[in-house]
């Protein structure tokens, strides 16, 4: 890079120093030229990256909150001046962000329960979190981990090691859930954290511990539940 | 015609030395382990001695390997890494396979020590340096304790001492917390008199905490080791516990257990102190005591893991070189 | 303000951006022989990736929402003449600022610490706030991985490495142990 | 004829005596990032081989008509495009690498090796010695990646593309999987590469002295 | 074993400076030896420049019949000093002679008349008594004396006499602190001219027109001090010091810090600050040049070591072979491996035992294998010592590494070599054996050769 000037001299000295208008020109046929590339690569590849994508999120969803076969995005905003003047609201938008969650469904449109997602800091990077809440039982359905960096072999057991996942399915969430040593756990609240990873198995109840504080008192009555709007997903198929 | 008497050296001044050789301020350090040492076969019996002995040989035969032809002669004359070997197996859980152990000593020394040039020329402690490989390469062996045992089971070795190389050790069901991890994790305290005595769980060399304080007053009396950095630790790591103490009780230790615990003591008055890597300015022996105190404390509350002192001192070590270069001595006669 | 100072320790020191995450090797590696260089190539990096935070926040509330295909070469153009600007910008205004820090701005415009702010800043969501203090820690925890490395590398000048050692093969050894040493903060302000 | 062996040759030497990696030193932080494993070397080889091809191609064709003044930004965009275009269809066919190799697919764009080439030597040769030149050197790039890859794969997971090698008793070497492993081994590596030139100069050395003499002995008696 | 621990350097004893170091004293070989006058020997060598400055001009040719005392060569500019004659003899040779390093130097050899009566002839000077002379006068008298100091460097006494117009000297410290191990001549002195001492400090301080003088001597000197303190008068304004016992408690700069607690700066002479600095034995020198007209042909020398049969304190004329000196004290033991002049933390090998006593030769030591063979040079471990040792708070260590890379100029910008005096404290304390003082030698050489080139 730092001998650029130099070429640069030695080449115009050889070729008659082009007018701006050349450059400009040039400049322009490589970026309409690379606009086509691009574009056309986004427009050929957008369908399968978007169901991709739809569809992890989806396969968490279905395997945090189980019976369930058709979900939707709901949306909490803090100004209810929208429609209902209801602050959790059905999107239908591409992406995710923190003030979102899911609702899920069975195959009658039958209200089951959400899935909610959080974020923290674990032993290394930050951890995202799903879990799947049954509001009518007050029960932890399942939890999945969406990302996270943890070290390979110790802190990556948190979702390779079933043991520890299956802690997770009808955990009861009547106040926090607790983390103890292995073979520690005494009341239905606990968990048995993983050894050698206690502080990456304490990350993720306290990662659920707080989006579920941030969440409950959002929900809805019991009963109040969001209908299932007509554009959902489903099990089978992408978008119907 | 001659100019100099054939009989007569000429080597100049100074003539005279004081007694103390480098080879000495080893063996003063090897002498101020013994007693740690010894308890260390007290508490866990057999599998310490084997742990040491392998520890020491995978250091030893590392630098013999590596040293030149004409200089091997000399090379282990001064017992230096011999030492390292020591105190890496000092740092060792006495459960650990033999074989990570070995390789311990000889990561020690190989890029703790050889690759830099050889004595005297690294610039981190080559026994934390291997401990700091061996927990960041086999986390789960390097964190699995056995209890200290008595003279009762000296002949007891674990059976995960004689794990394969390569191989995972099989634990026999001796898996007990230290103290430290006692506190992280269930904040609970253990009697300051266990900690005193030793028989806790833990690394081989670190339990007793009266043997490494009547060791590290020898070297002290002796002035091998620069009195300042165990001052500037014990202090800071003192004071800061303090506060965090007095601000929570239930939850964080108290001073005298943030000293007696953990690695806390052996690695004050043994590796801080390690002249290659510490500081050679008084200002920055201060400096660099203090940092350690500070950093080991805060990860010890703070940070992921029950015990911070290994990655407190590789740290100090890391910024030696910039804290001598900026605490230079005032010159005689110079202002600033 | 709990989660910013989080940002900011995890950039400085668990996930340091040379030693945790492999960027701004090029730099780190070539350019650390001298304390007082790298101070200030840190200083001026951290410069440049502040800014980089606030281009890449600008683009992607007001741009990249449409055209999410234009990511990379929308980043790139915009932060390599931000950059070039400041630079022509700090010339004119104080030519002693230019000396000491602005000759390492076309250098850095290059590196990929900087492209991968923009593009960790954008995958992770971050807003303004939460950008620029990504981008103050980064640049933190370059100045500090680069110092270190400028200050051992200095102490091992005048030491006798053996020869087939000394070079990249030494610097990636250092650099290696540098980020054990850092290892010991990982779990920090995240485990109570 | 003459012209297809020295274009091998200059396929050749970027694979090993102008290795971009170990000779070069170029393109270090996705070589690190990313070497955690033997599939993603490979697929991070594939990416750069693709977009270092492409891109030599494009600028030996066009080179006539790139103006020297802009040719820096025009690489860059070329780069990107080609970048921009793996990113995108890793991420529709390879979803799950895709993630694992997260941010460092768009930073191929900053890998200095791929410009250096273009500057160097793509703009200044035919379209046929670019395109073996730029694989020779994403060759090079990819033997390094691949064997970074492997080594730390293999004794940090104790399998080798995913397929477990030692069985269940080994215990994985966590610390190549990690960090201060990716920089301990390129070292290492760089260190016995080093080692090996040495000793072959020296063999080569010694093997030319010896003919030197066994000539000359000829020399006397003939 | 004694040493095994050293508690009692935590308690600090006397009048001192920081750092520095503790070596043995070995003084009791000698300090209790009245000093003893060797005989006349056959030869005499007297090298022309034996004192820092230019050499002195021969005024006498081969032939010549010189008496004890009469001035053989007379100063060639201002730094520069005269040489009388040790003997009553002829001039059997001016040419190049073996010196002590073991090269040759322009010296003038004398052989002794066996049948002189060696009386010394009188210096005759413009006023015959010193109170009458004013201070130029008294300088003038000072060179013709050859009076150079006697503490080691033999620097030309009356330079330091000519003090600048603005400058007002205070203080004169009479340096009595003989902190070299082994050596004993300036304790002797004290002891036994105790008077001479008092009377030269007077003498000089009102020449010098200082306010008071203080003798500084080392604590493990008692009977100097006591000896000192019974002569002493209440009209003289002079203060014994005692000091501690301590390396390098006599460098000059040491001595002030430890007597007046003032810190000379750097590059900055004792007048400067109102300070003039002599040696006892210089003292005792000019006592007997102005009271009894004996230039400076015969000076005290410590005989000590290991390697002497006979250990002594001798008065020997100038320009004596050693060893004829030596032969004197029984000669060199046969396990004798090293001789030193001067002592054994500053003092020069001397390669050549023909070559002779110079006015600055305080001691001649001989050693055997036990202090000469070290341990092997082991790599510096940054213990550290070193900087606890420099008195002028170096850094050797580094000095010493960057000295064995031969990175000179970094030497001097950064860790100020040049202000090492060389006083070999950081050599004796590092345990690794490293020539530290040696590797700062050749830097300062090494820069001062550029420094020259570069003019
Ligand atoms: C290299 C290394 C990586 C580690 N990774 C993790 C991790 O990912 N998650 C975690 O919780 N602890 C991790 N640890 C922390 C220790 O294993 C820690 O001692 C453990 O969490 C304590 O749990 P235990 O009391 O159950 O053994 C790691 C430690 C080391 C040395
Ligand atoms: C708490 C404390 C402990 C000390 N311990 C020692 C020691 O063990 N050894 C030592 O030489 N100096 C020690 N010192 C410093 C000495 O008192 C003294 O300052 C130092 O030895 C000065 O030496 P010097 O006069 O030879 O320069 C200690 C000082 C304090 C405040
Ligand atoms: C390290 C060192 C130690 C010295 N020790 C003594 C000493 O013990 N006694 C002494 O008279 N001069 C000693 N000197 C010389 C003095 O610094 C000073 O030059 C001398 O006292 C001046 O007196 P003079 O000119 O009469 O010799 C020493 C010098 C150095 C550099
Ligand atoms: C007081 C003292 C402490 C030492 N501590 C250590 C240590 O902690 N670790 C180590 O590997 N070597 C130690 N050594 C030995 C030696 O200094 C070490 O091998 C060097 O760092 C190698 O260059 C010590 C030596 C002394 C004199
Ligand atoms: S060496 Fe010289 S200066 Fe030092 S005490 Fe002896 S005579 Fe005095
Ligand atoms: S010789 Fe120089 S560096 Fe060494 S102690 Fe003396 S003054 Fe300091
Ligand atoms: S160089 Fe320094 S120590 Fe040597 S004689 Fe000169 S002033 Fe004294
Ligand atoms: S005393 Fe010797 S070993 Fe100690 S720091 Fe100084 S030079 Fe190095
Ligand atoms: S490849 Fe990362 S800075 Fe160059």
């Amino acid at each position: 890079m730092t001998n650029t000037n130099e070429n640069s001299k030695t080449h115009s000295a050889r070729s008659q120093e082009p007018g701006s208008s050349r450059l400009i020109f040039s400049m322009a046929i490589a970026g309409f030229i690379s606009g086509i590339i691009i574009i056309s690569i986004y427009i050929l590849t957008f369908d399968t990256i978007k169901e991709n994508k739809a569809r992890e999120l989806r396969e968490a969803v279905f395997k945090v909150l189980p019976n369930v076969s058709t979900m939707q995005k709901l949306h909490f905003s803090e100004d209810d001046s929208g429609a209902d003047n209801k602050k959790l609201m059905v999107v239908k938008a591409d992406g995710m962000d923190d003030e979102m969650m899911f609702a899920g469904y069975d195959q009658q449109g039958k209200f089951i329960g959400y899935a909610i997602q959080g974020k923290g800091p674990g032993f290394q990077d930050t951890i995202h979190v799903l879990f799947g809440y049954l509001s009518s039982r007050k029960n932890i359905t399942g939890m999945e981990i969406l990302d996270s960096r943890e070290t390979p072999g110790l802190g990556d057991k948190i979702f390779k090691d079933m043991d520890f996942v299956g802690e997770f399915i009808n955990l009861p969430m009547v106040k926090n859930i607790k983390a103890v040593k292995k073979g520690k756990k005494s009341k239905d609240n606990e968990i048995d954290a993983i050894t050698g990873a206690t502080i990456s198995s304490k990350a993720v109840v306290r990662i659920i511990n707080k989006a579920f504080n941030k969440w409950s008192p959002r929900l809805p009555q019991q009963g109040n539940e969001p209908v299932l709007a007509k554009t959902v997903v489903t099990k089978e198929s992408g978008e119907r | 015609m001659k100019n100099k008497d054939p009989r007569l050296l000429l080597q100049s001044a100074p003539l005279l030395r004081q007694e103390l050789t480098t080879p000495a301020a080893m063996k003063d350090v090897w002498i101020a382990l013994l007693p740690a040492s010894c308890a260390a076969l007290w508490f866990f019996g057999l599998s310490a001695l084997l742990i040491l002995s392998v520890s020491i040989a995978g250091a030893v035969l590392t630098e013999w390997v590596f040293t030149d032809k004409e200089k091997r002669r000399f090379a282990l004359s001064d017992t230096s890494a011999g030492l390292t070997g020591l105190l890496l197996g000092l740092t060792l859980p006495p459960g650990l396979p033999l074989w990570m152990a070995f390789l311990g000593g000889a990561v020690s020394i190989g890029l703790g020590k050889v690759i830099w040039g050889g004595l005297g020329t690294n610039i981190f402690n080559p026994a934390l340096l291997g401990r700091a490989f061996l927990l960041g390469t086999f986390p789960i062996a390097m964190t699995t304790w056995g209890a200290a045992g008595g003279p009762g089971e000296f002949f007891q070795i674990h059976s995960s001492n004689l794990a394969l190389p390569f191989m995972q050790g099989q634990y026999d069901a001796l898996s007990a917390a230290t103290p430290l991890g006692l506190m992280k994790f269930e904040h609970q305290s253990t009697a300051l008199g266990a900690l005193f005595m030793g028989n806790t769980a833990g690394s081989i060399g670190e339990t007793s905490s009266l043997l490494l304080l009547l060791g590290g007053i020898f070297l002290l009396l002796r002035r091998s080791i620069d009195w300042r950095i165990p001052a500037a630790i014990f202090l800071t790591a003192a004071l800061f516990s303090l506060i965090m103490f007095i601000s929570n009780g239930d939850v964080y230790p108290s001073p005298l257990f943030t000293l007696f615990s953990g690695g806390l003591l052996l690695g004050t008055f043994f590796m801080a102190t390690d002249p290659v890597t510490s500081p050679l300015t008084p200002k920055g022996c201060w400096i660099f005591g203090i940092g350690i105190g500070f950093l080991v404390v805060l990860i010890r509350l703070y940070g992921g893991l029950p015990e911070g002192m290994l990655y407190a001192i590789l740290l100090m070590n890391a910024a030696t070189p910039l804290i001598d270069r900026y605490t230079q001595p005032r010159i005689f006669g110079r202002k600033g | 303000m709990d989660d910013l100072l989080w940002i900011f320790i995890s950039t400085l020191l668990v996930n340091n951006f040379v030693l945790a995450y492999f960027l701004g090797l090029c730099p780190f590696l070539g350019v650390s022989g001298q304390l007082e260089t790298s101070f200030r190539l840190g200083l001026a990096t951290t410069f440049v990736l502040v800014i980089t935070a606030l281009c890449a926040w600008v683009l992607n509330t007001y741009v990249l929402i449409y055209a999410p295909y234009l990511r990379l070469i929308s980043f790139i153009v915009v932060i390599a003449s931000t950059v070039q600007f400041i630079e022509m910008s700090i010339k004119k205004l104080s030519p002693s600022l230019f000396k000491s820090l602005g000759i390492f701005l076309p250098l850095i415009t290059t590196n990929c610490a900087i492209l991968g702010l923009a593009i960790f800043a954008t995958n992770r969501g971050y807003g303004l706030v939460e950008g620029l203090t990504f981008a103050l820690g980064a640049g933190a925890g370059f100045t500090l991985a680069m110092v270190l490395m400028a200050g051992i590398r200095e102490e091992t000048e005048i030491n006798d490495v053996p020869a087939l050692i000394r070079g990249t093969a030494f610097n990636l050894i250092i650099a290696g142990i540098l980020s054990m040493a850092f290892m010991g903060f990982a779990g920090l302000f995240s485990s109570t | 004829m003459a012209t297809d062996i020295t274009a091998y040759e200059e396929m050749i030497k970027g694979l090993w005596r102008d290795n971009p990696v170990f000779v070069q030193v170029l393109g270090m932080c996705p070589m690190l990032a990313v070497t955690n494993s033997a599939i993603n070397a490979v697929v991070m080889g594939l990416a750069t081989f693709f977009v270092l091809v492409g891109s030599s191609f494009l600028v030996s064709s066009f080179k006539q008509w790139i103006p020297k003044q802009v040719r820096i930004s025009l690489y860059i965009i070329i780069i990107a495009t080609f970048v921009t275009v793996v990113d995108y269809s890793l991420l529709a066919m390879l979803p799950a690498i895709h993630k694992e190799l997260g941010a460092f697919i768009p930073l191929i764009v900053a890998n200095c090796m791929i410009l250096g080439r273009q500057e160097a030597f793509a703009s200044k040769h035919n379209v046929k010695y670019a395109v073996m030149d730029a694989v020779g050197m994403s060759g090079g790039f990819m033997i390094a990646l691949f064997a970074l890859g492997s080594v730390r794969e293999i004794l940090g997971v104790g399998a080798f593309f995913g397929v477990d090698l030692f069985g269940a008793n080994f215990e994985p070497w966590v610390i190549m999987i990690l960090p201060p492993g990716g920089f301990l081994t390129l070292g290492l590596l760089l260190l016995f590469f080093n080692w090996f030139t040495e000793r072959r100069r020296q063999f080569l050395d010694k093997v030319a002295e010896a003919e030197r003499v066994a000539v000359a002995g000829v020399d006397k008696n003939g | 074993m004694s040493n095994f621990f050293s508690l009692g350097r935590l308690f600090s004893l006397g009048n001192s400076f920081s750092h520095g170091v503790h070596p043995r004293h070995h003084k009791e070989q000698t300090e209790n030896l009245p000093i003893q006058r060797v005989p006349f020997v056959s030869r005499y060598i007297m090298p022309l420049g034996q004192h820092i400055g230019v050499p002195a001009e021969p005024i006498v040719k081969v032939g010549d019949v010189v008496q004890r005392g009469e001035l053989i060569a007379r100063p060639k500019g201002f730094i520069s000093t005269a040489l009388h004659s040790p003997v009553t003899g002829k001039i059997s040779d001016i040419g190049m002679h073996r010196y002590v390093d073991g090269s040759f130097k322009m010296a003038i050899e004398i052989a002794a008349d066996p049948y002189a009566t060696q009386q010394f002839i009188k210096i005759q000077t413009n006023s015959t008594n010193v109170r009458d002379m004013d201070i130029a006068e008294f300088i003038d008298a000072v060179q013709m004396s050859g009076i150079v100091g006697m503490g080691g460097a033999a620097f030309p006494s009356h330079v330091k006499y000519a003090i600048p117009d603005e400058q007002q000297i205070t203080d004169l410290l009479v340096n009595g602190a003989e902190c070299e191990p082994y050596l004993t001549n300036d304790h002797r002195l004290m002891v036994e001219r105790p008077e001479a001492v008092l009377r030269g400090s007077e003498i000089l301080r009102r020449q010098l027109g200082a306010d008071r003088v203080a003798i500084g001597v080392e604590k493990n000197k008692p009977e100097s001090i006591t000896q000192l303190k019974k002569y002493l008068t209440t009209d003289m304004a002079i203060d014994i010091v005692p000091l501690e016992v301590k390396y390098p408690q006599g460098a000059e700069k040491m001595l002030i810090k430890s007597i007046y607690n003032k810190e000379l700066p750097a590059g900055k002479l004792p007048r400067d600050i109102g300070i003039a600095v002599n040696n006892v034995g210089t003292i005792v020198a000019l006592a007997d040049y102005f009271d009894h007209g004996m230039p400076l042909i015969e000076r005290i020398v410590t005989l000590a070591g290991p390697g002497v049969h006979e250990p002594a304190n001798l008065i020997v004329p100038i320009g004596t072979p050693i060893r004829d000196v030596l032969d004197f004290a029984g000669g060199l033991k046969e396990q004798t491996r090293e001789v030193i002049s001067g002592g054994p933390m500053m003092g020069t090998p001397i390669a050549d035992l023909d070559a002779p006593i110079l006015k600055g030769t305080s001691g001649i030591l001989a050693f055997t294998e036990n202090e000469t063979s070290r341990p092997r040079e082991y790599p510096c471990i940054r213990c550290a010592r070193c900087l606890e040792a420099c008195p002028y708070f170096l850094n050797p260590s580094r000095l010493a590494l960057l000295g064995k890379a031969r990175l000179f100029t970094e030497m001097q910008d950064k860790y100020h070599v040049m202000d090492c005096v060389e006083c070999g404290a950081c050599t004796y304390a590092c345990p690794s054996n490293i020539p530290i003082v040696q590797h700062i030698r050749t830097a300062k050489d090494n820069l001062r050769n550029r420094k020259a080139e570069s003019h």
